[in-house]
């Protein structure tokens, strides 16, 4: 779950809304491989290498409309940030980068091969590369590892990362290497390591997909001497091909060569550029200006461009012809609350269902190039995801007989009246309340629209049960991205009721036993096809449930300045893969 | 006169207490009027992993369960004393002066602001130069020469000027001169003075102009009505009188009247700025106090928010003092004992 | 004794020349104050044309009202999505979608039409900008007269009352109110309460700018001889504040109220800029003027409108303020 | 009224003693009329008169007679465009009315001077009253400042103000009402002007420091031997003070003698009126003040007739006489002028019979 910390950034007041950082596919399934291609044209950078070089140097200038939630591998939870990250730290593995579904693969990365794995897939040991070092010319050891997952532990110190370690992870009441009685700070007896090159991992429970964890910045290693808390973002130590050179927080920072890092070492980085800045809180629209107008190479968040330099762009075949326009591992759906009457039938729900304009959906976020039109909760890029429409309707217009009747059968012939919900700062989201106002409004459904604060959304509104329920939250807009692209990173955290708390939820309203069984069955299935398949019958049974409405999977209209070389969307990340671009001047 | 500044010094002191405590209040005592629990105010700054108790262990540490006098008592040591935060995992010392600390980019306030202070304050300054430079020449030229097409046409482009929203004049601005003739820097490329004074002057140029005119149009405006009143006075008569030529009797004796008015306004306005010109430096992506508030608003965090409105009010009372204390250098009549 | 010039407002040098106070009847044709304002104000056809457009416009807003609210008869909200290209979601044709039908054009995305929300959201701009305006002047002149005219201890108290409100970064203070007060406050529905809290804070937050002017008007009121007369006769504080002062403090409240109103609209668009304005769908000038501030890159067309209603409104109150000042003020002309 | 009339009372009230042929002052028919919404005010409008070196003349008359308005013709303080002059004022033989403003304006402080009513209001209260005496000085001198200062404290000794090189610094908030119109004659005077206008110099002040000033005046016009017009509206000021006095009503003058006839011997009306709203110090206190009944008139509307018809207890005494006909501005005694309907015998038998006896 690449949660809503993913999607939080918000540029202030009226300035844009930036959409999102997102994982997962690129345009479909079409994958060209490794072959590399100078001819633009939209979607050059799809599947394929655009303007493939190995040519070294120049400096590689990005923006970023918000700011990191941290620099800290420990703490960090954005799709750009863990896509960035590989350039100054090593995980265990990593996305590899390649075009299309090939950079959805994991490959070793500080470790010298995939996890193996005990036969009750409770332990998983890696063996560490030789010959890697920190920026100060420290050889990496296991050990380094080990502290930095424990020190990720830690959510009151880091607070924005994700919580798979303190979830799977035998911690025995481990909380935090701070708190630790040991004075080194590896306490923890989940994690093992025999040697400085073995690191072994102990599991609460099976699982058989470690490796993506195993994937997680947390795996970084971080030096316990140059451990500073909270103030380590401030100057993280390199592992990777760059390290920080400055950095002022909240406004800029720029990377240049570390001496250190070894390419001998590293058989997936490039590393082009001799030099990365970074420019913090740019506002969107001029960040998009800036890409057209060849002042800037990347806008590091990777969630597209804003609806004006969108209209811009689409409206220009010159510049068009240097775009892309990439599905991702995003889904833009509204929460339909069963704790507030009379959603609490399933039949007023499926109303709904039926009532919705998707199309208008759609247009919330930018037509067709905002994103393709969703029936079920799986985007398609995620492997196994199957077609399911539960509630058809023409053109995906609505079906208002259909709706009427799923009305009566509720008992509210002539329609009800709930409240919608949205993140104030979420223009989209606004439209989107808006269109189910028009579109439910049909069929007699009269909704009142509410805004609450995007930072506080799950922790105190939407994401809080007693609250929704308070406040009559029939409907409460929402989006979920994958924190990497299969069934687990996608549907777990929005499906599963049984880890709904009392606050910041991410699973608003799909509260179903059926629903739960089908996860614990995919959870459990060894083989992966059957797996896929499982995740999809748990996207067929929440469907079923109709407790959520799928708007719309998310695309993301990418401008590719020309001074970029080696540029290629990676289904890892739905973005442009950082670690591959170089520049041509 | 030095009694006078001694006592304005000390009233401006207690005036601030005032309203750190109001502000204080009405940031961590309406939203529990308005139903919040302190477990609702704390979660925001716990991780994911934690459960009732561990929020309502944050919402002691961070004190929200003591009394609002307590925790104002605190928040004011602080800022003479520095201060400790207990983040749970360690104890962040924030030195004095220390304007809070944030929880969710889990920093101090106060390097903060003194980081963003440099730009509102490149901001509010050039602006202010131009806007009494051409508010006030206009306003006289204006007043003197009543009614004629000068008048007229530059009273009606003051009037259009506070007549517009700055965030529609500033995009115009940006559209027209930054995007369609590409003259000037587009809208977040700030520089910092003492790194590239050219660049600096670059990126605040429309910032400035847009700023200035809105401006400039409430003090042509109030130059002129002052100006023609002035220049109905006794005194001017008597200048006249004397024998006078025109030009002494307005700069010397009629400007010299305006000037006190101008100075109130001026004050009260440079200090509204420099606590952050929240629309201007929205709608350029100026990283400034008024940027930084608007941010933290979003983001609900309340230590900056918090931060950020005291500085404001400081710069407010201190023009106010500043305007004070110039008047009598200004105003003879003005005694102070 | 007064300027000559001053003679040239059509009433003889005023003099207070007790030996040759008059019995009789005036020679000349007495005009009260208010008489001699309305005939100057007539005369300025600048402040008479604004004066009508404000008229106009209030009607507008009434009406506007309830077509909206109370009949239904018109729906700002609906959707014209055929007009809207569904690639670029901007609205078909030129000129933002302006045709015979939609002669403002329509929004992009969804389509409403432009005339019919700029003629929705008058009432609530233009409510804002009265009633927060009425409740600082309301205050603002309470306040300042108590201050005046009593003077010692309660006027220090109300001026530093009032330099205590002075202080507060008012606009910051708005939007971080207006997020923490929970949106079902006051008991209104629909927009009401948001609409009650707008005008709130905007009101609330500035009485003290004409707290301060009334409060000096009533100082130096205070010691001209008729109040010095009214009071030597024995008249209790009420009397002399609301049959003696007030009357007096007309002129400059309704001068400033009319200057206010139109900086309260603008106040109203600022905070919806910053995304704490009226919540959805319904519109006022300042949430359009605000979102079209995003799409003016490629439909430019949709600020116009909403800026011209702005603009125009602030225009005419800012003119008519003006008139009504030199119409009241006999040294403003 | 005719010219040749304001002619022969130019020559004979007050005769030039050094240029037998022309006074130092002369104002021929002067009219200064301001359009208005209304129409136009004709706040002076037919004003004939002339003044001598070492003369002091004094100018009686409510509110709205015109007698301010005349000053600041003379002094050319009306704002141009505002005010439409006509007639000629002559100073020393040059007409100001044609003159430049330049060359106005070059005369003004030099050659002619004024003090004004309020002495508070007319000082620019954010200089020192030092400052302001150089200014006048070195507008028409070209010394440097320590000079003019010098002679500012001079000039402040001479008007009585005690320690004057220090309260030169003074600003004119911190001098007392008296003081600070002794400053403003001061500045008035320090330039050594052949003409002083004072307008209402006393009014604003105490009744004890009225005295003093007026002392003042007469002195200082003695040692500079400069020609005074003196503005009021009280007779009791200028009865000591003036050689002639001027009454005007209604923008024009109604009566014109020596000060002693204009006290012993007062032939119009509105004289008497004024006479009788006087309050006398060496009279009884026990009879009442004589106020004029009614209001000046409206300088737009001026009534027909006799402008002061209105008002006047004896308008009927000639038929409709004074509703009808202008009266003529005629001499009824060597150098003693009025313009009133009324015969030498009515106006003898009324002030016997009816005022005299009241005063």
């Amino acid at each position: 779950m690449r949660k809503q910390r993913t999607v939080t950034m918000v540029a202030a007041g009226a300035a844009a809304v930036m959409a999102l950082s997102a994982c997962g596919g690129g345009g479909g399934s079409n994958n060209n491989s490794n072959g590399g291609t100078t001819a633009t044209g939209p979607n050059a950078a799809i599947g394929k290498v655009f303007n493939p070089s190995d040519k070294k140097g120049g400096t590689l200038r990005m923006a970023n409309a918000g700011d990191w939630d941290s620099l800290d591998p420990g703490d960090t939870y954005y799709a750009y940030s863990w896509n960035f990250i590989r350039l100054y730290g090593r995980s265990l593995m990593m996305f590899k980068p390649a075009p299309g579904q090939e950079g959805a693969k994991l490959t070793p990365d500080l470790a010298e091969a995939k996890g193996e794995p005990s036969a009750d897939l409770k332990t998983w040991t890696y063996k560490i590369r030789k010959g890697v070092k920190f920026e100060d010319g420290t050889v990496v050891t296991s050990k380094d590892v080990k502290y930095a997952v424990s020190r990720s532990l830690d959510k009151d110190t880091f607070p924005n990362g994700p919580t798979y370690f303190n979830e799977f992870l035998d911690l025995q009441g481990y909380t935090s290497p701070y708190k630790d009685s040991d004075p080194n700070g590896l306490g923890l007896k989940a994690i093992e390591t025999p040697d400085d090159n073995t690191i072994v991992f102990k599991l609460s429970k099976p699982f058989a997909d470690f490796d993506y964890f195993a994937g997680m910045p947390s795996t970084i290693p971080v030096p316990k001497a140059k451990d500073t808390g909270t103030k380590y973002k401030e100057k993280v130590i390199s592992t990777g091909p760059y390290r920080f050179e400055t950095n002022e927080l909240g406004k800029s920072f720029t990377l240049v060569r570390n001496e250190h890092w070894d390419p001998a070492t590293d058989p997936n980085r490039k590393a082009l550029p001799d030099k990365i800045t970074m420019a913090l809180n740019v506002n969107a629209d001029d960040i998009d200006n800036r890409l057209i107008s060849g002042d800037l190479d990347v806008d590091v968040v990777g969630s597209g461009v804003q609806p004006a330099a969108q209209a811009k762009i689409l409206a220009d075949q010159a510049l068009k012809a240097n775009s892309d326009n990439p599905l991702a591992a995003r889904l833009w759906y509204t929460n339909i609350n069963g704790d507030v009457a009379p959603l609490n039938n399933i039949e007023c729900r499926k109303a709904i269902q039926y009532a919705a304009d998707k199309t208008g959906y759609q247009r919330a976020y930018g037509g067709a190039t905002g994103g393709e039109i969703a029936t079920s909760l799986l985007p398609p890029v995620i492997p196994g995801s199957e077609k399911i429409d539960l509630y058809p309707s023409k053109d995906n217009a609505g079906d208002v007989e259909k709706a009427k009747q799923a009305l009566a059968a509720c008992g509210q012939p002539n329609g009800f009246e709930t409240n919608i919900a949205y993140r104030a700062e979420r223009t989209k989201e606004k439209a989107v309340a808006e269109s189910l106002q028009q579109s439910l409004g049909r069929v007699g459904i009269k909704l009142n629209i509410k805004s609450y604060p995007t930072a506080d959304y799950a922790k105190l509104y939407a994401g809080k049960p007693d609250f929704a329920k308070s406040n009559n939250l029939g409907l409460m807009v929402f989006g979920w991205a994958a924190d990497w692209p299969n069934g687990f990173g996608f549907l777990k955290e929005i499906t599963d009721s049984r880890t709904i708390k009392p606050a910041g939820n991410t699973n608003f309203s799909i509260k179903d036993p059926k629903v739960d069984a089908a996860i614990d069955k995919a959870m459990t299935e060894k083989d992966e096809a059957a797996r896929q398949k499982a995740w999809s019958d748990v996207d067929r049974a929440a469907m079923e449930t109709a407790y959520a409405l799928p708007g719309v999977i998310a695309k993301g209209l990418y401008y590719r300045p020309k001074n970029l070389t080696n540029v290629f969307i990676t289904d890892g990340f739905s973005e442009y893969d950082y670690t591959a671009l170089g520049v041509q001047n | 006169m030095f009694a006078y500044i001694i006592r304005r010094l000390i009233g401006a002191v207690i005036l601030l207490f005032v309203v750190s405590m109001v502000t204080f209040a009405i940031f961590f005592l309406v939203p529990r009027i308005a139903g919040a629990t302190v477990e609702d105010m704390a979660s925001r700054y716990v991780g994911k992993t934690a459960d009732e108790a561990a929020i309502h262990s944050m919402a002691e540490r961070l004190g929200f369960t003591d009394p609002l006098y307590e925790q104002y008592g605190r928040f004011v040591a602080g800022i003479f004393a520095g201060a400790d935060y207990d983040t749970g995992a360690e104890v962040v010392h924030c030195p004095a002066p220390c304007f809070g600390y944030s929880f969710i980019t889990r920093n101090p306030v106060w390097p903060d602001l003194v980081d963003r202070m440099g730009v509102t304050i490149s901001l509010a300054l050039g602006a202010a130069v131009i806007w009494l430079a051409f508010g006030v020449g206009t306003g006289v030229v204006s007043a003197l020469r009543r009614g004629t097409f000068f008048d007229r046409a530059s009273m009606g482009i003051a009037l259009a000027g506070v007549s517009l929203p700055i965030f529609f004049t500033g995009l115009l601005s940006l559209t027209i001169f930054s995007y369609g003739l590409g003259w000037t820097a587009p809208g977040g490329s700030y520089t910092d003075f003492a790194e590239d004074p050219l660049q600096w002057a670059g990126a605040l140029i429309l910032p400035w102009i847009t700023l200035a005119f809105l401006n400039a149009a409430g003090y042509a405006r109030l130059t002129r009505a002052t100006m023609l009143e002035t220049m109905n006075e006794d005194f001017i008569r008597t200048a006249r009188a004397k024998g006078l030529n025109e030009r002494t009797v307005v700069v010397k004796h009629g400007l010299r009247s305006v000037l006190t008015p101008i100075l109130t306004i001026f004050g009260l306005d440079l200090g509204i700025l420099l606590g952050g010109a929240v629309l201007t430096e929205s709608t350029y992506s100026l990283p400034g106090l008024g940027k930084y508030a608007v941010d933290a608003i979003v983001s609900n965090d309340l230590p900056k928010v918090l931060g950020v409105t005291l500085v404001g009010a400081t710069f407010i009372i201190i023009a106010n003092l500043v305007v004070d204390l110039l008047y009598a250098v200004v105003d003879p009549r003005v005694r102070y004992s | 004794m007064t300027a000559p010039l001053e003679v040239s407002s059509g009433s003889s040098e005023a003099q207070p020349e007790a030996a040759l106070q008059g019995m009789g009847k005036k020679a000349i044709q007495g005009r009260s104050l208010g008489q001699i304002a309305w005939m100057r104000l007539k005369r300025d056809k600048v402040a008479m044309v604004s004066g009508i457009l404000i008229v106009v416009m209030i009607i507008a807003a009434v009406v506007a009202l309830l077509l909206d609210r109370v009949f239904g008869v018109i729906d700002p909200n609906a959707f014209n999505q055929d007009l809207i290209d569904p690639d670029l979601q901007i609205p078909r044709g030129a000129m933002g979608g302006i045709s015979l039908e939609h002669p403002f054009g329509v929004e992009p995305i969804n389509g409403r039409d432009i005339l019919t929300r700029i003629f929705a959201g008058s009432w609530i701009s233009l409510l804002i900008g009265f009633a927060a305006t009425l409740l600082s002047v309301l205050i603002g002149t309470v306040m300042g007269v108590i201050a005046g005219y009593f003077r010692g201890w309660v006027d220090t108290f109300i001026s530093r009352l009032m330099d205590v409100f002075l202080a507060f970064p008012l606009l910051l203070f708005a939007i971080a109110l207006v997020g923490v007060v929970p949106d079902n406050a006051f008991g209104f529905g629909r927009d009401g309460s948001r609409i009650f809290m707008l005008i709130f804070i905007i009101g609330f937050f500035s009485w003290p700018y004409i707290g301060r002017i009334i409060r000096a008007q009533t100082l130096s009121l205070r010691e001209r001889e008729f109040i010095d007369a009214s009071r030597s006769l024995g008249a209790r504080a009420p009397h002399v504040l609301f049959k003696e002062l007030l009357p007096n403090l007309v002129a400059p409240i309704l001068v400033y109220s009319t200057l206010l109103i139109p900086t309260n609209i603008l106040f109203e668009a600022a905070l919806s800029f910053l995304g704490v304005g009226i919540q959805p769908p319904s519109a006022t000038w300042g949430t359009m003027l605000s979102e079209a501030s995003r799409w003016y890159q490629v439909d430019a067309w949709y600020m116009v409108f909403p800026g011209l209603a702005i603009f125009i409104t602030v225009l005419a109150f800012n003119l008519f303020g003006d008139g009504l000042r030199d119409a009241l003020d006999p040294r403003a002309r | 009224m005719t010219d040749s009339k304001e002619d022969l009372l130019a020559g004979d009230a007050a005769r030039p003693s050094n240029r037998p042929d022309e006074a130092f002052l002369q104002v021929r028919d002067l009219k200064v009329h301001f359009p208005t919404d209304d129409g136009i005010v004709k706040s002076v409008d037919g004003l004939t008169f002339s003044l001598d070196r070492g003369k002091t003349l004094g100018i009686v008359g409510e509110s709205g007679s015109g007698k301010s308005v005349t000053s600041l013709s003379i002094m050319g303080l009306h704002k141009q465009g505002t005010a439409n002059i006509s007639g000629q004022i002559l100073l020393d033989g040059q007409d100001l009315v044609t003159s430049t403003p330049e060359q106005v304006r070059e005369l003004r402080g030099k050659r002619m001077a004024m003090i004004f009513q309020d002495p508070l209001t007319a000082m620019h209260p954010y200089y020192t009253i030092g400052a302001q005496i150089v200014e006048a000085y070195r507008v028409h001198h070209k010394v440097s400042k320590a000079v003019a200062k010098k002679h500012a404290v001079e000039m402040l000794d001479r008007v009585g103000i005690p320690q004057p090189d220090k309260r030169v610094d003074d600003y004119p908030h911190q001098f007392s009402g008296g003081m600070r119109q002794r400053a403003m004659i001061a500045m008035a005077l320090s330039c050594d002007p052949e003409l002083l206008i004072a307008d209402e110099p006393t009014t604003a002040l105490d009744v004890t420091v009225q005295a003093q000033i007026l002392d003042l005046i007469v002195d200082l016009q003695k040692d500079f031997n400069s020609a005074v017009i003196i503005i009021t509206h009280d007779l009791g000021v200028v009865a000591e003070l003036a050689d002639d006095i001027m009454v005007m009503y209604a923008g024009r003058s109604v009566e014109y003698g020596n000060s002693h006839e204009i006290f012993t011997a007062p032939q119009h009306p509105y004289t008497w009126g004024l006479l009788g709203s006087m309050p006398r110090l060496d009279r009884e206190r026990s009879e009442r003040l004589l106020p004029i009944k009614g209001t000046p008139p409206s300088l737009i509307n001026v009534p027909e007739g006799c402008p002061f018809n209105p008002r006047c207890a004896f308008a009927g005494l000639n038929g409709d006489l004074s509703t009808t006909e202008r009266p003529e501005f005629r001499e009824v005694s060597p150098g003693h002028h009025i313009a009133c309907h009324l015969s030498g015998e009515q106006r003898q038998h009324l002030w016997d019979t009816e005022i005299k006896p009241k005063l």
